[in-house]
């Protein structure tokens, strides 16, 4: 999220949702747009297959076909391309590359569009009219926009709408993503993911030499516990596709199998590829689940050795931060003890790290401080979580969190009442603060930024211009911010490139004493030292200068995003015109088939229907959790399918009978056919959040005694048709085929 | 001709019985969004008795999603007796949807797995910590011995908090794998 | 048989609770019809109806029952005396042990019925709580009781119960009782009156068998409603409101009834313990089945 | 309202109702209901019909002529000065009269035993208790938590997702709607 629900409220006129249902999967965002709905009378546009709770509120609702997202803003574009509406002066001054995006978008008239998107012409035109005329617009997408093998594309599509709109960086405006769990942008930002160490630092010999020193361990020790030099720098698996290094069906690059799965806290019975995932945990030699409730991954596989259940506290039996969908940190008190015999998930990896005989460097770094410039040890014993937090703290820079001791959180929690809700920012004595520090929070004295990239708020106040993270120029063209935009009260007038030790005194017009120069690290992210961020804060400079974005990814398959038809089209057509990527050798490990098996046969003759996914407002993820509550689990008692009528009755499916669906990898489930007008009858919605019965078989004994949740029900994920995005490797959750089967 | 009967029906004042009357709403700040009436009063101490003698209100965070509503969690003696809005809260101003303001249901659930447990033979059997980290640990690194540290999957989670999510990196991390992911691809 | 029909009916109950505990009838998806529906024209209005009703006449009529009928009967008593009927002659049999064990059964169900039914219309005298709930279910366990002595005794009591051109007559007299004088009134085995309380006992009950029972129940899902077009919820409405006014009669005439076999006829309450009736009380008071009697017996 | 004294209701925004069923469940929750029970209810008219689908939330309306008053045999009910509309467990019979009477469904009705008979009903008390003893354990046991008592505003209210569930004096309730209505303009 680039800005945050109170800013929609206070300032947003239109709010385009994508790929978003709030009232199901955020109710207290969605309460934010109705409410600017009411204050602004700002007009609610939501584009989604199915006509969700969120589209029932909306003024405009569009039912697109999965997996058209980029068909559809390049449509929106080119209505306004066509017209000139675009913002010139923001594209000309803050913006690398548009020309090849206009020359796409012309290409995408609403004719066309409509023909790919399913939504018609006329009201791709009212709307892109309405996106044009009336600011700020925000955009908002969660899921529904990066599930897709063009995931990467769709979510480049939408901000590359926003600059066209000259909508980035201002109040009610933006890209307001809505991220899923509670901690999962705090998790995300820590990069507990296989291409990126915390921070987004990359898996590059340099950004492990600066984790090795911030954790206080010799480099060469910390690459002698990788395989090899080689695999440190190689993404790992991916969670979309681990089960590959396991079963090894498709092509893998990897030092050794996969034998060993660990799993704390992730509902792995949410992913795609039920059966494989299913394969994989019979296959592996040890599986240990840590989880506060039975994983059902625990349930799903029939294996029956080697296997154990660790009993994890929740978070409420512990203290730390949280990172909210708005980058504001939040200080979650404990509220008990751990229960039973569970123990925090902290204590479980400091009992194995002790196990595996790094103990005293995992932990080394939370005794240590920046004392004189240099990162020292300080003290004997540590205090969590206050310590690690301190560590989080002075390590990550790149996202800028350096704002975030435990002391300020905790004060901001003590002072909710002290902020305010429309702006964030704090009154009396909080006043000069955001809460919860929306990052980038330079450091201990910056009041966070609500607003990204607002280059008319000062550095020191939250403002800044775009990253300069791709080098100061591609094709002959600066990648510099013109020099028009300068942010305000910065010392530097219009675009300056990120600072690094070799350009600190030349770009800021400063001379550094021999001592400074001495202990100033190579470049502002991996300073420790904090000379960098200080003389740039003085300076009203943001440390990762203000450059132009970049709406080209020259390294990407696609450097300008193009439309690919879903790798199970319900177009054969259209595969034809816009066919999915090569198949991809060594992502994440890994190969993936892309167009061969888009092509491997014309998948809509023998799966007529579109498949969708979808959120129930009582359930969230694998849904275990909700399940084991006897008022969430009444809400919904049994998975089901909404099926419109019509489609229902061409499979002689009366309201309530159950029906088989079967997938193109030859999986099938067993579900409730449920009546509902919600859905068109080219298509059915499939919850996500049940677990317990695989293909029809009742998983119940799996259970240990006495935990098995309330309800029960097929994973739709078993179904979920084959793909990944080409970059991320999220799976193609929101489009894909089935075949209706009466039960 | 029954509308007209539905008009006569006038409450019978005479069997209206008017108990505790007095204690009606109030409650300052608390109920900012809610209309206090001109006519309501605050409901004096004497009124207002604490269900919960001795109960101390922790401010906490709800453990759902990333819309990040605060939480009031009302504790007796170690217990968690109560859930209850947070009216004050910058984000959410007291609301939670079904989910949120079940969270005290759902980390009191009885399904909660209590203890350490293995499968044995196709059976699950409850085990000490002690046998369970000695076991884990002695197969991790057996199998870290036969076929390097890239042997090993870890998943990690958008439920750990954020310090926990970073230590959970750097354990990867010492084992020595790339091999750690969570749910949030993109 | 009064065992099996228990089991019977508990049975056919707990299967009734446990298919509604899935889906409630009212509570569920099939509030929202009701809600609407309330009090407006084109709706069946049985709502504000019944609420029309029970708030304002049916506790009254009641009580006007309770204490006018017995009141009325205290005058005749009064005025006209009991019907005495001499002992001497012959005893004419008219009662099978069966219809009496029936006819017990049925009794005995009333005995229980109708207080506790007081009990429930008056309950806020009472205090309600504890005694008129148990009051209630034991409202509920009588009409069991009834449920099975109604069906054979409208069987076999059927022919004999059907109307005659003696009962017009007997009513325009109104069997004599508002006279001292004693004559001989034209009626079969049954008169008039006794065939208007046997229907109405008998196909009156069934009714409130049905509606008290849909009313005990309240979120049963047989789909009956649905069947009727109607919402569950107006079909326990209906129930409520047919049950009341049905009770008004069925009191009012099982008043009548204890009055004529306890006082108004001195010892015709004999007749249904032993079966045997004074041929003197046959002859006065069903003359053409006395004299239908005689001719069989000549034959 | 006559003599000025406030008149407690609720009120259910359907524009802003997104069928979350937050109040329901902490409804159920925080009264600690058996399943089944649901003192609160969230029902969606015309679902998936686009411009005519709306939810809604309903419990105990807190009738000013609360007609279950009018025709429980037993008169179980009583009305508070600030109209909340609350009953007597230990007087009610479970007769179902009130249920018939109520155009909202709120009277709920706990299944006791195999028979599937009722026992006492059960509705929303505007979390304001009943005739017991003020905060006392069996006044929670019976009626659930008693929030008005405690100067809190009754938890669906105060919980909705989206402020779509308000409460409050009839008068101020319907101010507060009137002004969303009107800052709404003409658009939609």
């Amino acid at each position: 999220m680039t800005n945050h629900f109170g800013d929609v409220v206070g300032h947003s006129k239109v709010i385009f949702i994508i790929g978003a249902n709030s009232a199901a999967a955020n109710p207290i965002g969605m309460k934010h747009f109705l409410q600017a709905k009411d204050r602004n009378n700002a007009q609610l546009i939501v584009v989604d297959p199915v006509f969700t709770k969120t589209a029932a509120k909306a003024d405009h609702f569009l039912r697109i076909r999965t997996g058209t997202d980029v068909a559809l803003v390049y449509g929106l574009m080119h209505v306004i391309f066509k017209n000139g509406w675009e913002d010139k002066e923001f594209i000309k001054t803050r913006v690398y590359g548009m020309d090849e995006i206009k020359a796409e978008a012309m290409k995408w008239t609403p004719e066309l569009t409509a023909d790919v998107t399913g939504i018609p012409a006329e009201q791709i035109v009212q709307i892109a009219t309405i996106l044009a005329k009336t600011k700020p617009a925000t955009v908002v997408w969660a899921l529904g926009i990066t599930q897709h093998s063009t995931g990467t594309s769709n979510t480049r599509i939408l901000p590359i709408l926003q600059l066209v709109l000259g909508n980035m960086g201002k109040n009610g405006g933006g890209c307001n993503i809505i991220r899923g769990h509670d901690n999962v942008q705090g998790s995300t930002d820590m990069c507990c993911l296989a291409d990126s160490l915390s921070g987004y630092y990359g898996l590059a010999e340099g950004s492990w030499k600066y984790f090795a020193k911030s954790w206080g361990v010799d480099y060469e020790w910390l690459k002698g516990r990788f395989a090899a030099p080689e695999w440190m720098q190689a993404k790992g698996f991916s969670l979309a596709k681990w089960w590959q290094g396991v079963l090894q069906e498709e092509t893998t690059y990897s030092s050794s199998p996969v034998r060993a799965l660990w799993v704390q806290g992730n509902g792995i019975t949410s992913m795609s590829q039920q059966v494989k995932i299913q394969e994989a945990l019979d296959k592996l030699d040890l599986v240990v689940l840590v989880d506060p409730f039975v994983n059902e991954a625990a349930v799903l596989t029939n294996r029956k050795d080697d296997m154990y259940l660790l009993p994890a506290a929740t978070q409420f039996e512990t203290e730390g931060s949280v990172t909210a969908t708005n980058r504001t940190s939040q200080w979650r008190s404990k509220v008990v003890d751990p229960l039973y015999e569970s123990k925090t998930d902290h204590d479980i990896m400091f009992l194995f790290a002790e196990r595996f005989g790094f103990y005293d460097e995992y932990t080394r770094a939370m005794k240590m401080a920046v004392k004189d410039r240099e990162l020292q040890p300080v003290k004997e014993e540590f205090v969590w979580p206050d310590d690690a937090c301190r560590e989080i703290a002075r390590t990550i820079k790149t996202i800028g969190l350096g704002g975030w001791t435990p002391e300020r959180l905790r004060k901001h929690q003590e002072n909710w009442h002290m902020f305010d809700p429309l702006t964030l920012e704090g009154k009396g004595p909080m006043k000069g603060e955001y809460y919860g520090l929306p990052w980038p929070s330079w450091d201990e004295n910056h009041p966070g930024s609500p607003v990204l990239y607002d280059v008319n708020t000062p550095v020191t106040a939250g403002g800044m211009g775009f990253r300069n993270r791709f080098g100061l120029e591609h094709d002959g063209v600066s990648q510099l911010a013109d020099p028009s935009v300068s942010v305000k009260d910065s010392k530097i007038a219009g675009g300056y490139p990120e600072i690094t030790k070799d350009n600190i005194e030349q770009v800021l017009g400063i001379t550094l004493t021999a001592a400074e120069k001495e202990k100033m690290g190579a470049n502002w992210k991996v300073d420790l030292s904090g000379i960098i961020n200080e003389k740039c804060l003085a300076a009203g400079v943001a440390p990762y200068g203000n450059a132009r974005a970049r709406v080209k990814v020259w390294q990407f398959p696609d450097p300008i995003p193009k439309h690919r038809e879903p790798i199970h089209s319900s177009r054969p057509d259209l595969v034809e015109r816009f066919p999915s990527y090569d198949d991809q050798k060594n992502n994440f490990r890994v190969d993936v088939k892309f167009v061969s098996e888009q092509k491997a046969q014309e998948w809509v003759k023998d799966f007529p229907t579109m498949l969708v996914s979808m959120r129930v407002v009582n359930l969230s993820g694998a849904g275990m959790l909700e399940r084991t509550s006897k008022y969430l689990s009444h809400l919904t008692p049994e998975m089901f399918a909404n099926i419109h009528p019509d489609l229902a009755l061409q499979y002689g499916l009366r309201d309530g009978d159950m029906m088989w669906l079967h997938a193109p990898q030859g999986t099938k489930i067993r579900v409730k056919a449920q009546y509902s007008l919600t859905v068109t009858p080219d298509r059915i919605a499939l919850p996500y959040n049940f677990a317990g019965v695989m293909q029809g078989v009742d998983l119940s004994d799996n259970y240990p005694e006495g935990t098995k949740p309330y309800t029960i029900g097929e994973s739709s994920n078993t179904i979920t048709n084959y793909g990944f995005d080409i970059i991320t490797q999220i799976p193609e959750y929101n489009a894909g085929l089935c075949r209706i089967e009466k039960a | 001709m029954i509308e007209k009967m539905r008009d006569k029906m006038t409450p019978r004042i005479g069997r209206r019985s008017f108990l505790k009357m007095a204690a009606v709403g109030a409650g300052v700040g608390a109920a900012a969004s809610l209309p206090l009436g001109r006519s309501l009063r605050a409901a004096t101490a004497a009124e207002v008795k604490e269900p919960f003698p001795g109960s101390k209100r922790v401010k906490t965070i709800c453990s759902i999603c990333s819309a990040g509503c605060g939480m009031i969690a009302e504790v007796q003696n170690g217990v968690w007796v109560r859930q209850d809005v947070a009216q004050d809260h910058p984000i959410s101003e007291g609301s939670h949807c079904c989910k949120g303001i079940d969270q005290i249901d759902l980390i009191k659930s009885k399904q909660r797995l209590k203890f350490p447990m293995k499968k044995e033979n196709g059976q699950w059997k409850r085990i000490g910590w002690d046998q369970a980290v000695d076991e884990i640990s002695g197969k991790m690194l057996a199998l870290r011995k036969e076929n390097g540290p890239d042997m090993a999957m870890f998943l990690g989670s958008a439920k750990f908090n954020l310090q926990q999510a970073y230590y959970f990196r750097k354990f990867a991390a010492m084992w020595g794998t790339n091999n750690i992911d969570h749910v949030a691809r993109i | 048989m009064t065992r099996r029909a228990i089991i019977v009916v508990a049975a056919s109950m707990m299967l009734a609770s446990a298919a509604c505990a899935a889906d409630s009838q009212i509570w569920g998806g099939m509030i929202i019809t009701n809600i609407p529906e309330y009090g407006k024209d084109q709706s069946r209005n049985l709502g504000p109806l019944f609420t029309y009703l029970q708030g304002n006449f049916f506790r009254s009529i009641f009580l006007g029952i309770l204490l006018g009928i017995p009141a009325v009967f205290l005058c005749h008593y009064l005025v006209f005396g009991p019907k005495v009927f001499s002992h001497d002659g012959e005893r004419i049999y008219v009662f099978t042990l069966f219809n009496r064990i029936i006819h017990l059964l049925a009794a005995v169900s009333f005995v229980i019925l109708v207080p506790t039914g007081f009990m429930i219309v008056f309950g806020a005298y009472l205090g309600g709580g504890a005694l008129v709930t148990y009051a209630r279910h034991l409202h509920g366990i009588a009409t069991i009781v009834f449920a099975v002595s109604v069906v054979p005794m409208f069987v076999f009591w059927f022919v004999e119960m059907l109307p005659a051109m003696d009962d017009i007559k007997w009513f325009f007299m109104l069997g004599g009782y508002l006279s001292r004088k004693k004559q001989e009134v034209p009626a079969g085995k049954f008169n008039g009156g006794q065939k208007v309380w046997f229907w109405l006992a008998t196909i009156g009950g069934l009714v409130m068998i049905v509606t008290g029972g849909a009313m005990y129940l309240q979120d049963f899902g047989l789909g009956i409603a649905g069947g009727l077009g109607m919402s569950q919820i107006d079909l326990l409405r209906l129930a409520a409101i047919v049950h009341n006014l049905l009770a008004f009669a069925v009191v009012a005439f099982f008043f009548t009834h204890v009055y004529m076999s306890l006082f108004a006829i001195k010892g015709s309450i004999n007749s249904i313990i032993t079966g045997y009736k004074e041929e003197d009380e046959v002859k006065h008071l069903h003359s053409s089945y006395y004299r239908k009697l005689k001719q069989v017996r000549k034959a | 309202m006559s003599n000025g004294q406030a008149r407690m209701k609720f009120y259910c925004d359907t524009t802003r109702c997104i069928e979350c069923f937050a109040c329901s469940v902490a409804c159920s929750e925080a009264h600690e209901l058996p399943v089944g029970i649901s003192r609160r209810k969230v029902v969606t008219m015309h679902e998936g019909i686009p411009g005519k689908e709306y939810s809604i939330s309903i419990a105990c309306m807190h009738c000013t002529d609360a007609p279950c008053e009018q025709v429980c045999p037993v008169d179980c009910f009583y009305i508070r000065e600030d109209g909340i509309v609350l009953h007597d467990k230990n007087k009610c019979i479970g007769c179902g009269y009130c249920l018939y009477a109520c155009p909202f469904g709120a009277p709920q009705f706990p299944r006791d035993g195999a028979f599937g008979t009722k026992g006492a009903m059960d509705k929303c008390t505007m979390c304001a208790g009943g005739p017991e003893e003020t905060n006392s354990a069996r006044e929670r046991h019976l009626y659930g938590h008693n929030r008005i008592a405690e100067g809190k505003v009754p938890i669906c209210a105060a919980v909705c997702a989206t402020n779509a569930l308000l409460v409050g004096d009839a008068e101020e309730v319907s101010t507060i709607y009137r002004k969303r209505v009107s800052s709404r303009g003409k658009g939609a």
